[in-house]
This record gives C-alpha cells, sequence and structure tokens, in this order.
C-alpha cells in the first residue's frame, strides 16, 4: 500500500515540472557543431571552385561503397587561375545507403569534404528512394551558399 | 488435433506464438510458448530474425572501418563494443594508449552503461505493464545522455568515437562541467524510477521469486553481467580483470541473493549508481590535458600476424572480441562473443513453470539486444 | 439537457424518455471522445510530456479526427472468425453499457426514468457485458483473443461480487435500493465517511470491472497484445473502445452517487440543477482523475494475483463490512459506530493487500563487493 | 407502486436497447460507405505476431476458470438474497439478522473450504 | 510444428462444418530452398480498396468529403510497433519525451490491425521478409510504409551481405524513405510529416 | 386499484409458460448433447416459475408463496447447473465426449 | 401497451427457446438461451414482479451463463464431430406437441376460483418481509443447497487436478 501510494505520489510531482518536450517543426533545438549528418562538398571560395580534386581515396575507403568519383583536367589550371590540376567532374552519394561514419571526411587530403552539421542535413525524407542519391550541384550546394561549416573535417 | 469420441480426451497445451513482431520481445526475438491455462510448460525460441552478417562483413573492412560495425552490433552500449575491438586491435600492435585517452573511454563507458540501464528501466517498466511511464522516465535521462555523446562524438547512437590507439578527436572544451550536470540529472532521474518501481507492492509481487536461477545454474549457462551477479556470483570485468584503466577506482559491485527478475532489477539500479561513482573519480583524476593518441601512431593500420582475444564488462555483461590476423589491415576471422546471446540461452530453462505474463517479465530482466545475439 | 429535463414538459413519458436517451446518446459520445483527449493530456504531463497539441487548439479537435478515421478505416473479419458471434459481439459488448444510463440520476430532475430497484439495476445489466467479451473471444479465433476473453470473463465475474457487496452495505444504511433515494439519504454526510472499506473496496472492484489498468489484464499489451480486441479493426475496434470509457463513466457516476453523495451534498437539492450538475460531473471526474492517474503510475497484475485478490482479500472484506454494519443497525448503536468499525476494517483491508505481496521473510538487501584500487594514475 | 408506471420506467430500458442497436448499426453501415474495401488473402489470415497461426485456437482450457465461474454463481445467489434483507433491515427483528449471518456463515464457510482445497490458489 | 501449421493451412472450416466432419488436414509438400527463397522475394499483393461513397456520392460532395477524411486520417496516424533493430531504438526516442510524436497524434499500437502506418525500423533479412509481408497485408486499408534508415532503404550497411533483403519496398510498397543510420529523430517526424502531406496530395485517389 | 393488467389475463401466461414448457421437453427428449439438454432442462424450469409467478399474482396475491417459490426455483438451478455442468465434464474428460447415449454404463 | 409487450416478450421467450432446441450448434444455442431468459425478465416485469426480472437477469442469464459458456469453452463441444440431435427427433416432436395440447384443454376447461383478468402488484418490502419470517427455514436449506453444489464442483475440480 505504502509503494504504490509511493509510486502515485511520484507521478503526480512530475505533473507540476516541466515538459521535457520540444515542439519540433517549429522549434529547431540548438544542434552540436560536431553533428554528423551527411557529407556534403566544400566549396572553395577564393578560387570559386570546389576543394576536392576527385581523388577516389574517399570513395576507396568508403565502407559502404556509396559514393562515385569522376576526376577531369581542370579547366582553370589552364588558364592559371587555380593550382589544382584535376578537379572534380561528377560526384555522387547515396545519402541512403550511406552510415554517416566519417570516414570519408578523415582520409580526404584536401579538407575537400565535410561533415554536414545543419539541419539541412537531416531532413531529408524522400517519396522516391532514387532522390537520395546526391549529385555534385546538391553537394555542393550547401556551402556554396556558405551555409555550412563543418565542425568535423580531417 | 481431432478430437476422437469415446476415450479420454488428452488436454492439450495451447501454443502461442510471441514474435517477431509483439510489442514485448525486444525487438525481432520469437518465441513459441506452450501455455496450458496460464501456465508456461514449454518455451522455443527462435533466433536469426537478425542475422545480418555483421563479423563476416567486418572481416572484409580494415580496422577503422569495423569500428562502425562494431556499433551496430551492440547499439545499446556502442562505447562498450567499440573498446572492445580496438582493444583486441591495440592488443595486436601492442600499442600503448596514453592516460588521458583512456580515462576519457571510461568515462563515456561508464556513461553508456548508465544509458544503457536506463533503456533497460523504461523497457522493464513496460513489460511489467507500467503504462510507458517508467519509459518515459528513463528516456528523459537517456536524451540527457545522448545529447553529451553527440557534443562530443557528432552522433546519437553510432559513435564511432573509440579509435585504435586511443581517441578520434578531442573532447570538447566543456565536456568535464557538461559531464557534472549530466550526471545530476542522471542521479535525479534514478531516484524518480526508485520511487516509481522499486518498493510498489504490485512491481514486487510481479517480479519476486519469478525466474530464480542458482548462482550454479547461471555459471553452467555461461551467463555473465547483472544476471550473474543478481544469482550471487560477484564477478565483474572491472573487477576481476581490469582492463583500461579501472584498477584505478573504488566502486562496489552489487550482487543478489536469490536470482530472480526482482534481484537482476535491483542489481542494475545499484550499478548505475556505482557507474557514477566510477565517473565521478574519473573525472578527478583525468589529466587535463596530454595527447589522445600515441606519439609514433602508424598512419595505417596494420597487424602483426597472431590472435587475440579482448574483453570488455558491457551492461549486458561479458562483450569479447576474437580476432585472428594474417597481417594487413583486415582482420582474417572476427568473433564476437555476445553476452545478450549466452544470457538467452538460459531463457528456456527460466521460463518453464511459470507464468505466461511471468514469461514477459523474464524476457525483459534479460535485456537482450537482438542484433547483438543474431550479429 | 433542458430537453430531458421534465420542466419542459412533453406530455407523454415515452416521449420524454426517447428525447433523453438520444440527449444522453449525444452526451455520451462526445463525453467519452473527450475523455480519451483529457486521458492523454494528463497522462502526457505524468510523463513529462505534452500530449495532442498540433490538432486543433490544445490539440481539442485530436478526438474528432480519431473517430472519423477509425470510422472510415476498412474493418476486417478473419476468414476463420465465427461470423455470427463476431458480428454480435460488438452489440452484446456496448448496449449493456449504454443500458446503465436509463437509471442515472445526473440531477433531482433530470433522469431518464425512475427504476425502483435501480442500484440492483445497474449492476445486473453492467455484469453482462461477459457475453460479449467471451463471444468476441471465441468468435475472432485468435489465441490472444480467446486467452483475454476468458480472462476477461473471469475478471468480471470474480470482481462482481465485492462490488455488489459493498453496495449492499449501504443499501444496509440507507434501506433502500434506489440511486435515488441513496442520493437524498446522504444531504449532511456523504456514505464514504461512514462506510470507509466498502469505499476501498468498491474502488478497486471498480477499477477492475472497467478493466482498467492495474487490472486490464484482458488487454495486456505486453502479454496479450491487446487481448480481446485484437483482431477488431476501424469502427469495432472503435466501439469497444467507446464501451470501456462508457463503463469507465457509469462506475464513476456510481461511485460519485452512492458514495459522495450526487448532487445532494453539501448543498442540497434547493440550489437548482445547474448546481447539482456541477457537482454531478466534478464528484465523476474525481473518479475518472483518479482512475487516469492510477493507470499512468502503477504496473500490471499478474492472473493469480488478481484472483486471489479478490477472492481472498475483497470478498471477506466485504462480508465483513457487511457484518458489522447489520450489528451496528440491528442493534441501533449511533452511527459513529459505523465510522469505528468500518475505518478499522479499511486498515485491516491496506494491511492486508500490503502482506498478499510481502510472503514470507523480508528479503536480504543485496550485498556489495567493495573493489579498491590497486594502481594508481 | 401502481403497475403502469412500473412498466413504463421499463419501457425507458427497450428504448435504450433499441436505440443502442441503432447506434452500433448506423456506425457498422457508415463504414460500409466510408471506408475503402479490397480482397486479399493476407488479410483474413488471424494475427499471430507475422506468424502463420500454429496450433488449434479453440483448444483446450484449464478447468480452474470453471470453479472460479461456480463460486460466482455461489456468492452472486447468495447477494441476491441480502439484497431484500438488507432493505428493510432497519425494521427488522434480530432473528431475521441472526439469520442471514448463519446464512452468510454457511457460504463462508464453503469459501473457508474451497480456500483450503487451495482452489483459490490457480497453482498454476 | 511443420504437423499443426499444415493444419491451419488448410481451407478455414466454420463451426457448422466443424459439426458435420473433422477439420481437413492436407499434408504440406516440404518446399526446396528455391522454393521458398522465391516466396521470400515475391512482393506482398496489394489494392488501395475503393470505398462505396466514391460510386454512390455525387462528385461535388465528393470533393470535401475526401478532404474531411484525409485531414482526420493525416491527423491520427497510428504507427504499428515494430522494431527491427538499431533504428527501433530511434523510433523509439521519438515517441518519448524529448519529441513527443503524441503531439502529432501519433500513437502506437501492438496489433496491426488497429494501426495506419508501419515503420519498417530496420534491416529486414530474408527470413523476417515473410513476417513483413504478412503484417503488411493484415494492416486494414487505408496503410502506408515509412522505411527508416538506410537498411529499410536499401540495405544500408549490410547491403553485401546476402541475406539482407536490399530495401524492404522489394516485397512491400514504400512511402516515405527516411534516410540516416540511424535517422535522428527529427528526421523521423520529418519523414511522418512528409507521409502527412502526400496524404493531402493524393486525398482524391 | 384501476385493472392494471389491461387486458393481459392469466390464461396468457399459462399458455406461454405451456408452450416454453413442452419446447423443453422437446428439447430434452430430442438432443443428445448433455449440455443442450441441460439448457431445455433450465427452459423447463423457466416455464414453472412464469406459472408460479403468474398464479401468485392473480389468484393470491395476499400470500404470494407463488413469487417466493420461483426465487428458491432460480437459487436452486443455480446450484443444480453447477453441479450438473461438473459432471458433464467430468464425463468429458474421461470419455471424450458429452453424448448422453454413449454414457450408459454406470461404471468405467 | 400492456399487451403489446406481452406478446413482444412471448415472442422472445418462444423463439429463443425453439432457438435452443433447433439450432445446430452448441454456442448459437446457448446464445438463443440467453434471449428466452432475458425474455422471461420481461414477462416478470409485466407481473409487475421488479425483483424477480432482475434477479432472472442478474443470475440466471449473469452467472448461469457463465457457467454454461465456460463449460463449453471447457469441453470443445463445438469440434465434436457429432450431431447434436437424437435418431428419436420425430418421436419427441409428437410427445411435446400432445403435452402442449393436453396442456391448453385444462387450461381452457378449468374455472378460475376469482377474477382472474387483474393483477395486484406485490411490494418489494413485503417479499422480503416474507422471506425473512415465513420461509426462514427453507432459506437456510437453500444456503445448504448452495453449500453442496459449491463443495462438490471443488471435489471435482480436486480431481481435475491430478490430470491437467
Ligand atoms: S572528397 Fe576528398 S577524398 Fe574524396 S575525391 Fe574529393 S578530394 Fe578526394
Ligand atoms: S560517411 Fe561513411 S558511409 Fe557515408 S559516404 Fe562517407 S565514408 Fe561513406
Ligand atoms: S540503418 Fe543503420 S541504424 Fe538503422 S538498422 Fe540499419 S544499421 Fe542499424
Amino acid at each position: 500500500m505504502i509503494g504504490i501510494l509511493k509510486s502515485m505520489a511520484q507521478t503526480a510531482r512530475v505533473v507540476f515540472r516541466k515538459p521535457a518536450t520540444v515542439q519540433y517543426p517549429e522549434v529547431h533545438r540548438e544542434i552540436p557543431n560536431r553533428d554528423r549528418a551527411f557529407p556534403v562538398l566544400i566549396w572553395d571560395e577564393e578560387h570559386d571552385e570546389p576543394f576536392c580534386t576527385g581523388c577516389h581515396a574517399c570513395e576507396r575507403a568508403c565502407p559502404v561503397e556509396c559514393m562515385t568519383v569522376v576526376m577531369k583536367d581542370n579547366p582553370k589550371h589552364a588558364t592559371g587561375e587555380s593550382k589544382r590540376r584535376k578537379i572534380i567532374d561528377e560526384f555522387w552519394i547515396d545519402y541512403g545507403r550511406c552510415m554517416r561514419c566519417n570516414i570519408c571526411v578523415e582520409v580526404c587530403n584536401f579538407e575537400a569534404i565535410g561533415m554536414n552539421n545543419t539541419w539541412a542535413g537531416h531532413e531529408l525524407s524522400r517519396f522516391d528512394r532514387k532522390e537520395l542519391v546526391m549529385d555534385l550541384d546538391q553537394l555542393m550546394a550547401q556551402s556554396k551558399a556558405g551555409k555550412v561549416d563543418p565542425g568535423l573535417r580531417a | 488435433m481431432v478430437l476422437e469420441q469415446g476415450h479420454a480426451v488428452e488436454i492439450v497445451d495451447m501454443p502461442i506464438n510471441m514474435g517477431p513482431q509483439h510489442p514485448s520481445t525486444h525487438g525481432v526475438f520469437r518465441m513459441v510458448l506452450a501455455v496450458n491455462g496460464e501456465q508456461v510448460v514449454n518455451v522455443t525460441p527462435h533466433i536469426g530474425y537478425m542475422h545480418r552478417g555483421g563479423e563476416k562483413l567486418m572481416e572484409a573492412m580494415d580496422f577503422r572501418q569495423g569500428i562502425g560495425y562494431a556499433d551496430r552490433t551492440e547499439y545499446l552500449a556502442q562505447f562498450h563494443a567499440e573498446l572492445g575491438y580496438v582493444m583486441a586491435v591495440e592488443r595486436l600492435m601492442d600499442l600503448k594508449v596514453p592516460d588521458r585517452a583512456e580515462y576519457i573511454r571510461v568515462i563515456l563507458s561508464e556513461l553508456n552503461r548508465l544509458s544503457s540501464h536506463f533503456m533497460f528501466m523504461g523497457a522493464f517498466g513496460i513489460d511489467a505493464g507500467l503504462f510507458g511511464t517508467s519509459f518515459t522516465f528513463a528516456f528523459v535521462q537517456r536524451e540527457n545522455l545522448l545529447d553529451l555523446f553527440e557534443e562530443v562524438s557528432g552522433d546519437r547512437l553510432m559513435y564511432a568515437y573509440f579509435r585504435v590507439g586511443g581517441l578520434a578527436w578531442e573532447v570538447t572544451d566543456n565536456f568535464v562541467q557538461r559531464v557534472h550536470e549530466v550526471l545530476k540529472q542522471a542521479q535525479q532521474g534514478i531516484r524518480d524510477l526508485d520511487d516509481l518501481m522499486t518498493k510498489n507492492e504490485i512491481f514486487m509481487g510481479r517480479c519476486q521469486n519469478v525466474g530464480a536461477f542458482s548462482a550454479k545454474q547461471a555459471i553452467s549457462y555461461g551467463m555473465s553481467g547483472p544476471l550473474l551477479r543478481a544469482s550471487g556470483v560477484p564477478w565483474d570485468l572491472r573487477k576481476d580483470e581490469p582492463y583500461s584503466v579501472y584498477d584505478r577506482f573504488n566502486f562496489e559491485v552489487p550482487v543478489g541473493n536469490y536470482g530472480d527478475v526482482y534481484d537482476r532489477y535491483l542489481v542494475r539500479l545499484e550499478e548505475m549508481k556505482q557507474s557514477i561513482k566510477i565517473i565521478e573519480q574519473a573525472l578527478e583524476q583525468l589529466p587535463p590535458e596530454g595527447p589522445i593518441v600515441p606519439e609514433k601512431m602508424p598512419r595505417r593500420l596494420r597487424t602483426p600476424p597472431g590472435e587475440v582475444y579482448s574483453k570488455v564488462e558491457s551492461p549486458r555483461g561479458e562483450w569479447g572480441v576474437y580476432l585472428v590476423s594474417k597481417g594487413g589491415d583486415k582482420p582474417y576471422r572476427l568473433k564476437m562473443r555476445s553476452p545478450s546471446f549466452c544470457n538467452l540461452s538460459a531463457l528456456r530453462e527460466m521460463t518453464i513453470g511459470q507464468y505466461l505474463a511471468d514469461a514477459v517479465m523474464i524476457l525483459g530482466s534479460m535485456d537482450i539486444v537482438l542484433c547483438c545475439v543474431d550479429r | 439537457m433542458l430537453l430531458a429535463a421534465p420542466h419542459i414538459n412533453i406530455d407523454h413519458p415515452a416521449l420524454r424518455e426517447l428525447a433523453g436517451l438520444i440527449v444522453i446518446t449525444l452526451l455520451m459520445t462526445v463525453g467519452v471522445a473527450y475523455a480519451t483527449w483529457y486521458e492523454r493530456k494528463i497522462v502526457a504531463r505524468m510523463q513529462y510530456r505534452l500530449g495532442p497539441t498540433r490538432n486543433g487548439p490544445f490539440g481539442l479537435l485530436q478526438p474528432i479526427a480519431d473517430m472519423l478515421k477509425l470510422l472510415v478505416k476498412e474493418d476486417l473479419r478473419p476468414a476463420t472468425a465465427d461470423p455470427v458471434a463476431w458480428e454480435l459481439s460488438v452489440f452484446a459488448i456496448f448496449i449493456p453499457a449504454f443500458l446503465a444510463f436509463v437509471a442515472v440520476p445526473f440531477t433531482a430532475d433530470w433522469l431518464i426514468s425512475p427504476l425502483p430497484l435501480s442500484l440492483l439495476y445497474l449492476v445486473a445489466v453492467s455484469g453482462l457485458s461477459f457475453i460479449g467479451f467471451l463471444l468476441a473471444g471465441w468468435g475472432s479465433d485468435s489465441k490472444y483473443a480467446l486467452l483475454g476473453g476468458m480472462r476477461a470473463a473471469a475478471q468480471l465475474i470474480s470482481y462482481e461480487i465485492p462490488l455488489l457487496l459493498a453496495l449492499l452495505g449501504v443499501v444496509m444504511i440507507t434501506s433502500s435500493a434506489d440511486v435515488y433515494q441513496i442520493i437524498l439519504y446522504q444531504d449532511h454526510v456523504p456514505l464514504v465517511v461512514w462506510q470507509p472499506l466498502g469505499f476501498m473496496i468498491f474502488l478497486t472492484a471498480s477499477i477492475a470491472e472497467v478493466e482498467r489498468p492495474p487490472f486490464d489484464i484482458p488487454t495486456g499489451e505486453s502479454e496479450v497484445a491487446g487481448g480481446v480486441f485484437i483482431e477488431y479493426s476501424g469502427i469495432r475496434w472503435s466501439m469497444f473502445q467507446l464501451t470501456s470509457y462508457v463503463n469507465m463513466y457509469v462506475f464513476a457516476l456510481l461511485g460519485a452517487f452512492v458514495f459522495l453523495g450526487g448532487w445532494q451534498f453539501p448543498f442540497g437539492t434547493d440550489w437548482g440543477w445547474g448546481w447539482q450538475l456541477l457537482l454531478t460531473v466534478a464528484k465523476m471526474s474525481l473518479f475518472i482523475v483518479f482512475y487516469l492517474w492510477v493507470r499512468a503510475s502503477l504496473p500490471r497484475m499478474r492472473v493469480d494475483q488478481l484472483m486471489s485478490y479478490a477472492w481472498k482479500v475483497l470478498i471477506p472484506f466485504a462480508l465483513l463490512q457487511i457484518f458489522l454494519n447489520g450489528l451496528v443497525i440491528v442493534y441501533d448503536a449511533p452511527d459513529i459506530a459505523l465510522l469505528l468499525t468500518s475505518g478499522a476494517g479499511a486498515l485491516g483491508l491496506a494491511y492486508t493487500a500490503h502482506k498478499l505481496v510481502r510472503r514470507g521473510a523480508p528479503r536480504k538487501p543485496l550485498q556489495m563487493v567493495p573493489v579498491r584500487a590497486r594502481s594508481s594514475a | 407502486m401502481p403497475f403502469h408506471t412500473l412498466l413504463d420506467n421499463y419501457l425507458a430500458v427497450f428504448l435504450a436497447v433499441i436505440i443502442g442497436f441503432f447506434l452500433v448499426a448506423t456506425a457498422l453501415i457508415a463504414a460500409r460507405i466510408f471506408a475503402p474495401f479490397s480482397k486479399e488473402k493476407g488479410k483474413s489470415i488471424s494475427y499471430e505476431c507475422g506468424m502463420l497461426p500454429i496450433g488449434q485456437t479453440r483448444s483446450q482450457f484449464h478447468v480452474r476458470y470453471y470453479i472460479f465461474a461456480i463460486l460466482f454463481v455461489i456468492f452472486d445467489v447468495e447477494a441476491v438474497f441480502l439484497f431484500p434483507w438488507a432493505v428493510n433491515l432497519a425494521h427488522a427483528s434480530y432473528t431475521a439478522f441472526w439469520d442471514m449471518v448463519l446464512f452468510i456463515g454457511i457460504l463462508g464457510a464453503g469459501l473457508a473450504y474451497a480456500w483450503k482445497k487451495g482452489v483459490l490458489q490457480w497453482n498454476k | 510444428m511443420e504437423q499443426v501449421t499444415a493444419q491451419k493451412a488448410a481451407p478455414a472450416t466454420t463451426p457448422e462444418k466443424q459439426v458435420e466432419g473433422a477439420p481437413v488436414v492436407v499434408p504440406e509438400r516440404e518446399k526446396t530452398g528455391i522454393e521458398r527463397e522465391a516466396e521470400r522475394l515475391t512482393p506482398a499483393p496489394f489494392e488501395p480498396g475503393t470505398a462505396l461513397y466514391r460510386q454512390i456520392l455525387p462528385g461535388i460532395v465528393q470533393v470535401p468529403a475526401d478532404a474531411l477524411l484525409a485531414v482526420s486520417r493525416k491527423a491520427s496516424l497510428w504507427p504499428m510497433t515494430f522494431g527491427l533493430a538499431c533504428c527501433a531504438i530511434e523510433m523509439i526516442a521519438t515517441f518519448m519525451p524529448k519529441h513527443d510524436l503524441d503531439r502529432f497524434g501519433i500513437v502506437p499500437w501492438p496489433s496491426p490491425r488497429q494501426s495506419d502506418v508501419m515503420i519498417v525500423s530496420g534491416t529486414v533479412t530474408k527470413k523476417m521478409a515473410p513476417a513483413v509481408k504478412l503484417l503488411y497485408e493484415q494492416m486494414p486499408n487505408p496503410k502506408w510504409v515509412i522505411a527508416m534508415g538506410a537498411c529499410a532503404t536499401n540495405g544500408g550497411p549490410y547491403t553485401r551481405y546476402d541475406r539482407v533483403m536490399q530495401g524492404v519496398d522489394k516485397i512491400i510498397p514504400v512511402d516515405v524513405y527516411v534516410p540516416g543510420c540511424p535517422p535522428r529523430p527529427e528526421a523521423l517526424m520529418d519523414g511522418l510529416l512528409a507521409l502527412q502531406h502526400k496524404i493531402m496530395e493524393e486525398r482524391s485517389k | 386499484m384501476e385493472n392494471v393488467a389491461a387486458g393481459v389475463s392469466l390464461q396468457h401466461y399459462v399458455v406461454l409458460s405451456m408452450i416454453l414448457f413442452s419446447i423443453g421437453v422437446y428439447g430434452v427428449l430430442a438432443r443428445r448433447n448433455a449440455v443442450l439438454i441441460l439448457m431445455s432442462v433450465e427452459l423447463m424450469l423457466n416455464a414453472v416459475s412464469i406459472n408460479m409467478v403468474a398464479f401468485a399474482v392473480y389468484t393470491a396475491p395476499s400470500l404470494f408463496q407463488g413469487i417466493i417459490f420461483a426465487i428458491f426455483i432460480i437459487a436452486i438451478a443455480a446450484a443444480e447447473v453447477g453441479l450438473a455442468l461438473g459432471v458433464i465434464l467430468r464425463i468429458f474428460r474421461n470419455r471424450g465426449t458429452a453424448n448422453v447415449d454413449e454414457v450408459d454404463s454406470l461404471k468405467w | 401497451m400492456t399487451q403489446v409487450f406481452f406478446y413482444i416478450m412471448a415472442a422472445t421467450v418462444i423463439s429463443g427457446a425453439l432457438g435452443v432446441v433447433l439450432v445446430r450448434s452448441v454456442v448459437y444455442a446457448a446464445l438463443f438461451l440467453v434471449m428466452s431468459l432475458l425474455g422471461v425478465a420481461g414477462v416478470y416485469l409485466l407481473l409487475s414482479v421488479e425483483f424477480l426480472a432482475l434477479v432472472q437477469v442478474l443470475i440466471y442469464s449473469g452467472a448461469v451463463m457463465v457457467l454454461i459458456i465456460f463449460v463449453l469453452m471447457l469441453t470443445r463441444v463445438e469440434d465434436l464431430k457429432q450431431n447434436l440431435d437424437g435418431d428419436q427427433r420425430p418421436l419427441a416432436a409428437v410427445a411435446a406437441l400432445a403435452l402442449l395440447g393436453a396442456f391448453i384443454t385444462v387450461a381452457s376447461q378449468t374455472t378460475w376460483p376469482r377474477n382472474v383478468d387483474e393483477l395486484t402488484v406485490v411490494p418489494f418490502t413485503s417479499i422480503s418481509d416474507a422471506l425473512f419470517n415465513r420461509w426462514a427455514v427453507p432459506f437456510e436449506i437453500a444456503s445448504g443447497v448452495l453449500l453442496v453444489a459449491l463443495v462438490g464442483a471443488v471435489v471435482i475440480s480436486m480431481q481435475e487436478e491430478g490430470e491437467r
């Protein structure tokens, strides 16, 4: 009997405490700087081109093989605007398969890829799983707009 | 079974199928209970619904990639899983992990024990028929812990933070103070759950003398962790075979007298308090700064040939990793000794003769992780 | 509701009853819908949550949405189910619960029809619902359902006895089996004062009769995954839910009338029907909130504990209560004697309920094996 | 009380039966109209946690349920007998009271016997 | 066990029939491994089903009716409690105080009979596939499926293992894919909101 | 006191109870299943008690033994059903049948 | 109105009874029995014996039906492959009809001692008075019978314990 009253008192006490709920769609709570949502490519502001040189290191290191990298000669290098001889041509990441393990970021020697740490990196529900395969533009859009500053680069 | 007229009816036991989808078989465990009236006369566990070849895949991965799969195998005690895995590799490469890294590992592992036991408390309350309240109480605290983990490692569940030789990267600057905050809330949460369940007569009536298991039986089934300790065997790897830096802390190992469901609950409750004690000591001894990876850390992880078995005390018991290497950067053979599996093997003997409702309680008291059973 | 009150005089009694019943039906539906709403709200607050907030202001449209959705959901019948039993069970469960409203005096003059033995009537009618449970369990040809149905029937019948006996104690005091008379009797002191033991028994038995936690074994999610109703979907299932909430209301009202003095205590009859209705609803809500509170805080009992609690604790104590009342009344001792004896009995009940689980020797506490630091940093 | 009023009172009960019946019936019909129906064979398999049903459903039950049922019958009868007694207990004679105490005592003895025999135990 | 299942597989006998004669027992031929595999991989049948009111009501009434029903459906989506693997933990976390799905009127139910949406949270192995299909079939119309996490989407980290389904959409039609391993609770909520949008869009279908 | 019977006289009830009784008789004779026979017996009992009550309220209102009888009938019938069903259960467990024709030996 | 009610009730009772003796499934028979018993309760109401009607509902269609349905569940009579009716059906029908005819003739022949179109209401209190003063002894005996039934059932069940 006493124990029962005790537990009922406990629940009653909780009624007067503050609910822990964060009202999600309205309130987006503070997301840690190191948050690892999904890998995105970083945009090199001064040369106005991606850092990525398409060196395939991340592609090789990805445990689930969800990346595809195509490399090409850098036109800007010919004109001398940039020191990068090679540059990324095509880049696909299948977010539907990525396990967010951060390895691609660690192996990249050019700090060209980083983990998205914004809410945009999480709210990615799609009606068709093909739409989860992100191409180069989608991968770079965010950092082009200067919206992402990955807490975790290599 | 068709009834024949004219001779005595053999009274059949009603086979009841629990799982793979059932609110109270944790994950996709399936058991077929033969029930007579309300009494369970036979149990046939069916596992393998979650067998996804984690070990085999890890043999195809190098040592860094494997860590992620270790996480996903023991998804309630990820830090322990990682620790077991990286310790195995470190033993092979005989790397000396710097002190600071060791302390942070201990702190995070113990916090992880808290979060895992909170999960148990919640689920156990549900099994006892408590309408979600224990679950919510537990998860309020669990969320705090997960937030801390996320700040440190960058993910809520799959941390991949312990690396061979040390840690992936430095902890955050306000780590120590954040841990203190979280611990304060966690103590509050433990008190809440204590008030809610421990002394409640109905809860006692449901738990006491249910699924009692003697020390002898427990050992013979190779059980470990809270279940073994609840049966009265004071066996705890942190105490008997201290790995990491566990030999530098004072704490107590709770040991039960009856080995029934209630004792398992109490042991876990007490372990949470002990974990908090350990964490506080570790925070005191934690070197303010220092390396988190050895100085001469090789660029590529290549192990010499050999084999090693490393084990840690996970919230469910002895989590062991047996690793054979023939050189190179991949394990040649990898076997995980999953505590959930060994504990689960005792289910049949515990359950037979109990009530139908108690079968659920007993399964709940084992606190299994299905991916860890099937791997 | 005014419709049902006789001072809007619809001359023919049958018509008046009809109007009253229709009003009750509407009220009941809305009331049940919002019972689910505030159940979810209160329980959520007991769990650090908010409960429905997004559908309508404070989630006020949530119950409407749920009802509509359940209405427009396909309702399936398993091929192996027994068609007749399957179809009948809905009626067989709902109608008895609904019948109870006929004899419930919401205010002094709003009462569908005065039944001379309404107390007995209420119990008798609500006792019929087990047929529906057995039909649903047997008819839907699922083991969980069958198990749930048998459990439900066993539980209902076991707890009907203490319920009846507890009410008998009241009848002995008021010497009338009519709820109306019983309410009139408690103009100064509600009967809970004279009958603490009876009240406790009634409270427990009523929770068991409406199969709310901790007595929700027939529908225990963690064991029989929804129990009797497991196979039912859409509108049929929502009918079952409706019924269980209607039962909750009926027993809450019964408790409010019989033990808390309904609309009589403390203002008496002369404050007009508005006050009376307010009192009734308030006292009923007390019970309902109590049910929700218990639901959120107590684990489920096991079937054997349930049974032995009914037969070994409640019924003997109920008989004791009757005996004490009889002694006090026949040898006309002062009323205070009722309070004393019954209070003592209540303490005894509490103690027994405590002892029932604490069988045998008290448990040894855990042994703590100390571990000392061997090396240091 | 005069007869016709009694019948009128219970007229309400009959009305309630009818209304309740129509309530359920209309709900079911509305569902028929508004819900999307389709025929698939999997639907008509009874739910068993995602497995095909095993064993026979309408199978044996423990006789203990029957024991509790008969206990219930006995005590139900007793309670019903108690009602008229309780109603005019106030102006009843001592003998009536002790009669009933004897009655309860006899049935209580029955309960005690069942208790001693351990049928109340539900020993699994 | 096999024997008993064989009995159940016999055509359902209503009680009347049972009184006449014994329940029919057809001995089930042991299936070859290939057959069983094929059985596992065949997608579950799915008909959206048609509501009667579409035939009888005039179109002018149908439009508001559709809207109303769609709103009520999206306002109370009841998922089936169906935790498969690691993602299940995050799914549970989504029901819990911090991100309280009850705010959206989303409450879990144990039985598929009362649930509207099936959240496939985790790896679907080929051994599990029949159960998933059966449960999906047992859900009454209208019903939706959310594939939560990489595993449910396309096998995720375990794609390369043979006994793992390459995505649950191989066997049941999936409405919303939520990427992530595991998706954090907010992501799942985002998926549920997306599903609500979808329901509103498809109301006239 | 006004004519409360309002056109329903004693004969109505008597005839009703007789019809019920003979249906019960038919059941007892025709059915083979013990439980069904028991149900038919219940029908007969009910017929009898209808008769008793009817006579009581129509002819002997001053000392209504009929009603008291009916109450006792109900009470005893409850006990009787309990025992009878117990025996049927017993037979069923031992013989695998609830069929009266097959239970013809006094001992087995 | 009374007549209408009487005929409704009579119809319920008789159709229920017919269902009990004719229907081919035991469980349905039990359902029909419930219907018939409730009808009888209605008849008691018509006879203005409210208490008796409620007792009928409470004990007959409540308690007794629990017993019967439980036994149906316990002995899967439902699944027995045997037919429920004997071969002496026609005989039984003849006998029952003959009995009925005899009854009717007797009933119509009889001349009742006093006016039987009027019914006097028996108040509840007087019933209870009588029950506890004039009928005290049979009352105790009834309790004894109940006790015997209880003990008998327990004994049967204890035998049951042996083979489970
Ligand atoms: S992201 Fe980095 S590692 Fe990957 S291709 Fe580009 S530069 Fe190479
Ligand atoms: S995070 Fe891991 S899984 Fe994802 S793309 Fe990078 S390496 Fe591959
Ligand atoms: S997606 Fe990742 S977290 Fe989810 S079940 Fe698969 S492996 Fe586990």
